[in-house]
């Protein structure tokens, strides 16, 4: 640590009242101003499609709401271009020349990883950062930093309860991307099946800068699974639908994980090819037909058609970005104290709290012990020209316990 | 002090040296002439290893030459031009020339990144030295300026520096003298004269010119298709029915 | 006294006999404007942490650190003629070294230096053995290579480099004595291996090894023929270059706290090659200026154009290279020619 | 055995798509003497175009001689706007004029068509030949022949027309070439055009493979570099041996090197590609550089 | 002159900030051989360069009729201009062949074109026997032979040598300006040489002009500077 105190930065205020002694920095009665990184350029910029449905929710949210709790939302976007040495001197910007209230929302594991440090050092919350990894949830030392999509253990988790149903003595193969997101739902998958008759029979990697990813597919055919589990991101995903497709000889129960379940990767590989793969979902896919009356969603459209125009309701990322900044909203709206330290206690303390663009029956909940919002997701199955929801609702905390860090 | 014996280089299907023998003592200035491709840059080239010999050998100061590695000529002390010059045309003039006494400085990596006092002291000592060759060339006034853009004769006297600067004992020219005009090249044989005493260099030329090859040399030796055809003064060579016929022509 | 000298010269001096003494001066800064421009750099480079904001000293010190990163390749690449697409990988040798050691064996933080370069330069040395014999493109394409075979490697061992989630570090604390806040230690210590990395490339560039290096780049016969072994001066260019890469790498880890695979893309080689063209190849200012743009132009570019910050990225690049196809030191070079002019004359 | 067959036969299939890009890489080396590092993401560019016309009603064989002149005349023009000012400039300029060509274009493509994955049509029919055991898709065996095909169109170019004379002239010494009367400015263009041209081809061929989004190309362009340099890096025939070789080694190394496995088998291609330098540093086809004092 | 073939204004070239050539004054006649001789660093192979448009120039240059001023090389060859540079410039990679070919790369008569290969290696025999192989392993002055024939592929009208001799052996130096004559003779082929072997260029030479640091110091017949020893030696440094 430095000589200075390291939350009074330039310009750092405290509240007074009730609240007294908090940090007030980047919020006022009328304002607040939050900032994310994303993306916005190099490899990974699919990713940066989020931010305009975040800031398309908090323009309508501005104009038509007045706000949140009074209080006009200014977001401030920072691009990182996936690079963790960028995404420190963005956070790093945003804290101390934005003077932001809060990081809403940082975008990879790399990213998130190299920055938490030093969020909890400043107090500054870092709320629902766009990665799956369980880290987020268990670990203790980072109060100020919070997830909020199911982590990947918890996806895996639902995969593998819905094997110990439908196929006990499941052989299962594994394709998944080398990186935080491929080796933690498939550690997660293979500690959810130990006990079981499920066994993992075969599994391949690849790395975001293959080309293809069909010769590892070529290689788990060989296995002779009955399952194949499909971690990947869209592209390869979509390259891996096609190619258990062409294989006429093997014809596996293909589960996509959540991250490329998306009808945007599924329509280019033919929706006849399809049928029947499973998967897990949390929010409401705006390109799936059983959506188009829910009232959520029509909002969604009209919204985003009218305060970002030349953004794509049909992208996902886009109805992500809304859902997240929805639940934003809420955690906001549900803070004691209009101040870090309030917020930072409020996304820790989140109870069944309803969010619109997530499926019915999925709530955002959180305690102390408890760190991880969405926990719950629901399997669904590609059948016709989109996902049919099966099952309840699982909730994975009830069904498998708490995660802990190991 | 050289004695090149069978000498035979192939390319592919071309015999660029066919069985060349010769020698020079010590102190002598030879001239090489012959027809173009005859092989004369070839010879030179087997001598500083840059091209393998098929066959045959060379003897320098007793020891076998063609067991040297290219890069240890320079300190064997052997120099040499080139027929279309091989300057560095991005250094200075002056760095040309400190980089033909390259091998007489021992500095490495680590020593010279960390300028220790024997580092300097070898600089400044060649520096010092490259300063004189380069007064002593006329040169002083470019000495800062890059290689590129100097006027061709300029540029040759340069490459006359630089391999003065190795303190050679034997010196190979290939074809110093092309591009300059009769002045220039009367000029050049004086310095080359000059040069010859005070380093006590023994010289092997290869030129066309044949007024420089004349005057200058103590002995001539003439190769046509990679073959000897003729050795002995230059009085001899020049009258010599076979060179006349493969190289000067009737008319001279 | 260089200092004082570079003052005077601000000051405006009156006709007469002054006149004279203004020659002099002018002559005088005129022989010593390289040392001159580095010492007023410094001072200034002193100065800055103490005024600006920790984020804008934060920045500074990357600056620094891509500078010695870029140092290290202009050696390689300006002077050496060489070209690598791969230096990221030894970038990526000295970061993940120091991490590495801090992590298993809580090594104080400025002792990882040397040892992290030194695992750099022996890797470097190690691909410069098969550099000696490829040229220009080849060589480029197989350092390429190595980069793009370096993250599935790092993923591999994970049991040593924490795999794709990587090492979180705690960053080196200031001694009680300096009075320094932890940015500006930060800026200190990569200041200090910054300079130290410059006055030993100098050293390097103004002796016999420099002449020989840029004798290879210019001529690789006729630098033989002087004595010069090829081999030698190529793998050990490649390896020293590796060292600066890795120096700089190290002092990341220090500043970032953090190393992943996904710091060390092929993205981050192709854009130090980037860095020291446009910095300007072959110039000692080159590196610094190449870290500047590689520190401030992408941030510049989402500033100007968010929904695609890579648009206004590509055209700067570009638009640098029109504008001074010899980098920007060459650019800077032509500026202050043209000032000393007008000041002669004036 | 059958297995292994299968195997190499996989391995040619992705090896294609790799020379099908390295031909262009070749190509524009060879006119202009430089590795163009936008050349992958022209290539998507290109493949975009075609999408857009097939979106737009077109059937892909009317779609693909449109793109292909559209693609022509984009490459024209960009050595028009964006090399021409830089020509003459150290050659690492021009290359990094290139990566910042790659950046724009990687960004545009996004920003004009999102990131979405677009379903691309295959213009091969669905389906595989089976003999003796292996099959071999349709799509493979027409990437092969489509690949050979623009290969042999690059070898008469190259050998047997003037315009090829002019190029090479070009390549090795633009000014002299100039002097002999050559258009360099021209043949430049054309170089341009004609890589971002095959380019575009290679677009084609790779999108309903790989999906067509704008970071499609990334991958391929690693592999076509390496088969490039494998081959030579200036002969065509040299690109597609040396795609076919990448491709191959890849495919056998993650099928049957079990300490390599999928995440390693990159470096396989990798290892091959030093061997073959340390052996012919010129590589497998290239002509070795002749220089003499 | 009134039936000047080539006529130079007032022409300044350099390079960069180098200023090199400071107003040159030149005519040279239709059909006429025209020597330039001076000493080192003259300008000479600059004002070879500026007549083909390889340098920037400033001021007027008629072929013709035709103004070539801030023409490309391109153009200035297809204008029938050719121009053996300094340096050879010849093209390494390629062969032999392939080098000549390139000469004549403006043509389009192909029987013209293999004629004149043939013409082009009878002149230089030993050209012939290396037709196919890679030009960059020719010898200085095998290359230099290409460069001159690479240039006569060119069926030129105004053929530029910069230092023709240079590295050839004195039988061969001696056979060039025979070949540089009859070109002249047969085809009226203009020449404008740069020469330092004075004696020989004024041997070949109707007229002469000496250039001195960017200017032309001295013009006159070629016969006449021969005869004129005072001339020759205080401005050739040429001695008998
Ligand atoms: N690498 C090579 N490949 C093929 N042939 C070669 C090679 N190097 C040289 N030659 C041939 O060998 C012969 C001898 O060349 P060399 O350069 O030694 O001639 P030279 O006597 O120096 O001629 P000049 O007086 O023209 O310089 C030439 O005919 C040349 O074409
Ligand atoms: N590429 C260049 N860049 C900068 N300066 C140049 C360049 N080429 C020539 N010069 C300068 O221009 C001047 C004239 O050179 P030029 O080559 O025209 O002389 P020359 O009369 O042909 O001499 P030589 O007899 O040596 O060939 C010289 O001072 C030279 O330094
Ligand atoms: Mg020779
Ligand atoms: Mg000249």
């Amino acid at each position: 640590g430095g000589r200075e105190d390291p939350g009074a930065g330039a310009g750092a205020t405290t509240a007074a009242g009730g609240c007294q002694g908090q940090q007030t920095t980047g919020i006022t009665d009328t304002g607040i101003k939050l900032g994310g990184i994303y993306p916005l350029s190099g490899p990974a910029s699919a990713y940066g499609a989020i931010p305009k449905g975040i800031k398309a929710y908090f323009d309508y949210v501005n104009a038509e709401q007045n706000g949140i709790g009074g209080r006009k939302v200014e977001f401030v976007v920072r691009d990182d271009g996936y690079q963790p040495p960028k995404a420190v001197e963005e956070a790093r910007r945003l804290v101390e020349q934005e003077q932001v209230f809060a990081l809403f929302q940082t975008l990879g594991t790399p990213s998130t990883t190299a920055t938490w440090d030093y969020a909890g050092q400043r107090k500054v919350p870092q709320v629902f950062v766009a990665t799956g990894a369980s880290k987020w949830g268990t670990d203790t030392r980072h109060p100020w930093t919070i997830g909020w999509q199911p982590n990947y253990v918890s996806e895996a988790r639902v995969y593998a309860q819905y094997l110990k149903q439908e196929r006990p003595d499941a052989k299962v193969a594994v394709l998944y991307q080398n990186d935080d997101f491929g080796k933690d739902l498939l550690g997660g998958f293979r500690k959810a099946i130990e006990g079981s008759g499920i066994t993992v029979v075969a599994e391949q990697s690849y790395e975001v800068s293959d080309p293809s990813v069909d010769p590892q597919m070529r290689n788990l055919a060989q296995s002779g699974a009955d399952v194949l589990l499909n971690v990947t991101t869209p592209r390869f995903g979509s390259q891996a639908l096609a190619a258990d497709a062409r294989n006429t000889k093997w014809n596996p129960l293909h589960i996509v994980n959540n991250v490329a379940a998306s009808i945007t990767v599924l329509r280019p590989v033919g929706f006849e090819n399809v049928q029947g793969v499973v998967s897990a979902t949390y929010y409401k896919d705006p390109v799936d037909p059983q959506w188009e009356n829910d009232p959520e969603m029509t909002l969604y459209r009209a919204k985003l058609k009218q305060y970002a125009p030349d953004a794509d309701p049909s992208v996902p990322y886009h109805a992500f970005g809304w859902a997240v900044a929805s639940s934003f909203h809420k955690t906001m709206e549900a803070a004691k104290c209009p101040t870090r330290e309030g917020l930072r206690d409020s996304m820790r303390n989140l109870s069944g709290v309803e969010v619109g663009m997530l499926l019915p029956g999925v709530t955002m909940s959180t305690g102390p012990d408890d760190g991880f919002p969405i926990e719950s997701m629901r399997l669904m199955r590609f059948k016709g020209e989109r996902w049919e929801l099966f099952g309840e609702v699982i909730d994975t905390r009830r069904e498998f316990g708490p995660l802990t860090a190991d | 002090m050289l004695e090149v014996r069978d000498l035979t280089v192939r390319f592919g299907g071309i015999t660029a040296l066919d069985g060349v023998g010769f020698s020079v003592r010590r102190g002598e200035m030879v001239g090489l002439i012959g027809p173009n491709g005859a092989g004369k840059t070839t010879l030179f080239n087997c001598l500083t290893r840059r091209c393998d010999a098929g066959s045959g050998t060379v003897r320098y100061e007793g020891a076998d030459l063609l067991a040297v590695p290219p890069h240890a000529i320079a300190a064997a002390g052997i120099a040499r031009t080139f027929q279309n010059l091989g300057l560095f045309p991005r250094m200075s003039v002056r760095d040309n020339v400190l980089v033909g006494a390259h091998h007489r400085g021992g500095a490495g990596f680590l020593a010279a990144s960390l300028r220790l006092p024997r580092v300097r002291r070898e600089e400044a000592r060649l520096r010092a030295e490259a300063d004189g060759l380069l007064d002593r060339l006329a040169l002083a006034a470019v000495a800062g300026h890059p290689a590129a853009g100097l006027p061709f004769g300029t540029l040759k006297r340069v490459e006359l520096a630089r391999a003065l600067a190795g303190r050679p004992r034997l010196l190979l020219l290939d074809e110093p003298v092309n591009g300059l005009n009769s002045a220039e090249v009367g000029e050049f044989a004086g310095t080359l004269r000059a040069v010859r005493e005070e380093f006590d260099v023994t010289v092997v030329v290869v030129e066309h010119h044949m007024g420089f090859v004349m005057g200058t040399c103590d002995r001539v030796v003439c190769l046509n298709f990679g073959r000897r055809i003729a050795e002995g003064t230059p009085e001899e060579v020049r009258r010599d029915p076979g060179v006349m016929e493969a190289y000067l022509g009737a008319a001279v | 006294m260089t200092a004082e000298k570079s003052e005077t010269v601000g000051k405006p001096v009156a006709a007469g006999p002054a006149a004279g003494r203004r020659g002099a001066l002018v002559r005088a800064v005129t022989a010593h404007r390289g040392r001159l421009a580095v010492a007023a750099l410094l001072a200034v480079a002193c100065y800055l942490p103490f005024q600006l904001v920790p984020f804008h000293v934060f920045q500074l010190t990357m600056v620094l650190v891509y500078a010695v990163a870029l140092l290290g390749l202009n050696l390689l690449v300006g002077h050496a003629g060489q070209i690598s697409l791969g230096h990221g990988a030894f970038f990526a040798v000295g970061a993940y070294g120091t991490a590495i050691m801090i992590d298993r064996w809580d090594a104080p933080h400025l002792a990882t230096l040397p040892v992290a370069a030194a695992a750099a330069f022996a890797l470097g040395l190690a691909f410069g053995l098969p550099a000696v014999r490829l040229h220009g493109l080849y060589l480029a394409l197989v350092t390429l290579a190595i980069a793009v075979f370096l993250v599935p490697l790092l993923k591999r061992f994970e049991s040593v480099t924490g795999g794709s989630m990587g090492l979180t570090l705690g960053k080196p604390a200031p001694p009680a004595w300096t009075g320094l806040a932890e940015d500006q230690w930060l800026y200190f210590l990569a200041l200090a291996v910054a300079v130290v990395t410059f006055l030993l490339a100098r050293g390097l560039l103004r002796s016999r090894v420099g002449r020989a290096l840029h004798a290879v780049r210019d001529d690789e016969a006729a630098a033989e023929v002087m004595g010069v072994r090829l081999s030698f001066h190529k793998t050990l260019a490649f390896a020293w270059s590796a060292m600066f890469a890795g120096a700089a790498g190290s002092v990341y880890t220090w500043v970032i706290g953090f190393v992943s695979p996904d710091s060390f893309s092929v993205t981050l080689s192709i854009t130090l090659l980037a860095g020291i063209v446009v910095g300007g190849l072959g110039s000692l200012a080159g590196p610094l200026l190449g870290g500047l743009f590689v520190m401030f132009v992408p941030s510049i570019s989402q500033d100007v154009n968010e929904a695609a910050p890579g648009v206004v990225f590509g055209l700067l690049i570009i638009a640098v290279m029109y504008v001074a196809p010899a980098g920007l030191a060459g650019l800077a070079a032509r500026l202050a020619r043209s000032t000393m002019r007008i000041l002669r004359k004036g | 055995m059958a297995g292994f067959l299968q195997q190499v036969i996989e391995g040619l299939g992705a090896g294609a798509i790799y020379a099908s890009l390295a031909l262009a890489l070749v190509l524009i080396h060879r006119f202009t003497g430089i590795v163009n590092f936008a050349q992958g993401e022209l290539a998507m560019f290109s493949t975009y175009v075609a999408w857009q016309f097939t979106a737009a009603g077109l059937p892909f064989w009317a779609a693909l001689p449109l793109t292909l002149a559209v693609s022509f005349a984009g490459g024209m023009l960009i050595e028009r706007v964006v090399i021409r000012p830089v020509e003459g400039a150290p050659e690492l300029t021009v290359v990094i004029v290139t990566v910042g060509l790659f950046i724009f274009v990687n960004a545009a493509a996004g920003w004009i068509w999102s990131f979405l994955i677009k379903d691309f049509p295959n213009p091969f029919p669905v389906g595989a030949v089976e003999a003796g055991g292996l099959t071999v898709s349709h799509s493979t065996l027409g990437v092969l022949a489509v690949v050979g095909a623009v290969m042999g169109l690059l070898y008469l170019l190259f050998r047997h027309t003037k315009v090829g004379l002019g190029m090479r002239a070009v390549a090795a010494d633009p000014v002299s070439a100039r002097l002999v009367g050559v258009r360099v400015g021209r043949t430049l263009a054309l170089g341009w055009g004609l890589a971002a041209t095959v380019g575009a081809v290679s677009g084609v061929l790779v999108a309903p493979l790989l999906f067509l989004e704008p970071n499609m190309m990334g991958g391929v362009l690693i592999y076509a570099f390496a088969a490039a340099t494998l081959g030579g890096f200036d002969s065509p025939g040299g690109a597609v041996v040396g795609g076919l070789v990448v491709g191959v080694a890849e495919t056998l190394a993650g099928a049957y090197v079990g300490f390599v496995g999928s995440d390693l088998k990159v470096g396989v291609p990798l290892a091959v590609i030093l061997c073959v330098l340390l052996l012919r540093p010129q590589g497998l086809f290239g002509r070795a550089a002749v220089e003499r004092a | 002159m009134s039936g000047d073939f080539l006529t130079v204004t007032d022409l300044h070239a350099g390079y960069g900030d180098a200023r090199v050539l400071h107003g040159v004054d030149l005519a040279v006649g239709r059909g006429e051989i025209c020597a330039i001789l001076g000493p080192n660093g003259a300008g000479k192979t600059t004002l070879l360069r500026a007549l083909s448009g390889m340098v920037r120039v400033r001021g007027g240059v008629r072929l013709d009729g035709t103004a070539l001023a801030g023409r490309p090389p391109d153009a200035l060859a297809r204008l029938g201009v050719a121009h053996v540079p300094e340096g050879r410039g010849t093209f390494t990679p390629l062969t032999v062949e392939e080098n000549l070919r390139l000469g004549a790369f403006t043509r389009r008569d192909r029987d013209g074109i293999e004629a004149d290969l043939e013409r082009v290696c009878a002149y230089f025999p030993v050209l012939r026997a290396r037709l196919g192989q890679v030009a960059g392993s020719l010898s200085g002055g095998e290359q230099q032979m290409l460069a001159i024939g690479r240039a006569l592929m060119l069926r030129p009208r105004l053929l530029l040598l910069d230092e023709p001799s240079l590295g050839l052996a004195p039988l061969v130096t001696a056979e060039l300006f025979r070949i540089v004559r009859t070109v002249n003779e047969q085809e009226r082929t203009t020449v404008v040489v740069v020469e330092q072997n004075a004696h020989l260029a004024l041997d070949v030479a109707h007229r002469a002009h000496v250039l001195e640091s960017g200017r032309i110091v001295l013009s006159g017949s070629a016969a006449r500077l021969r005869a004129d020893e005072q001339v020759a030696r205080s401005y050739l440094g040429y001695r008998v």
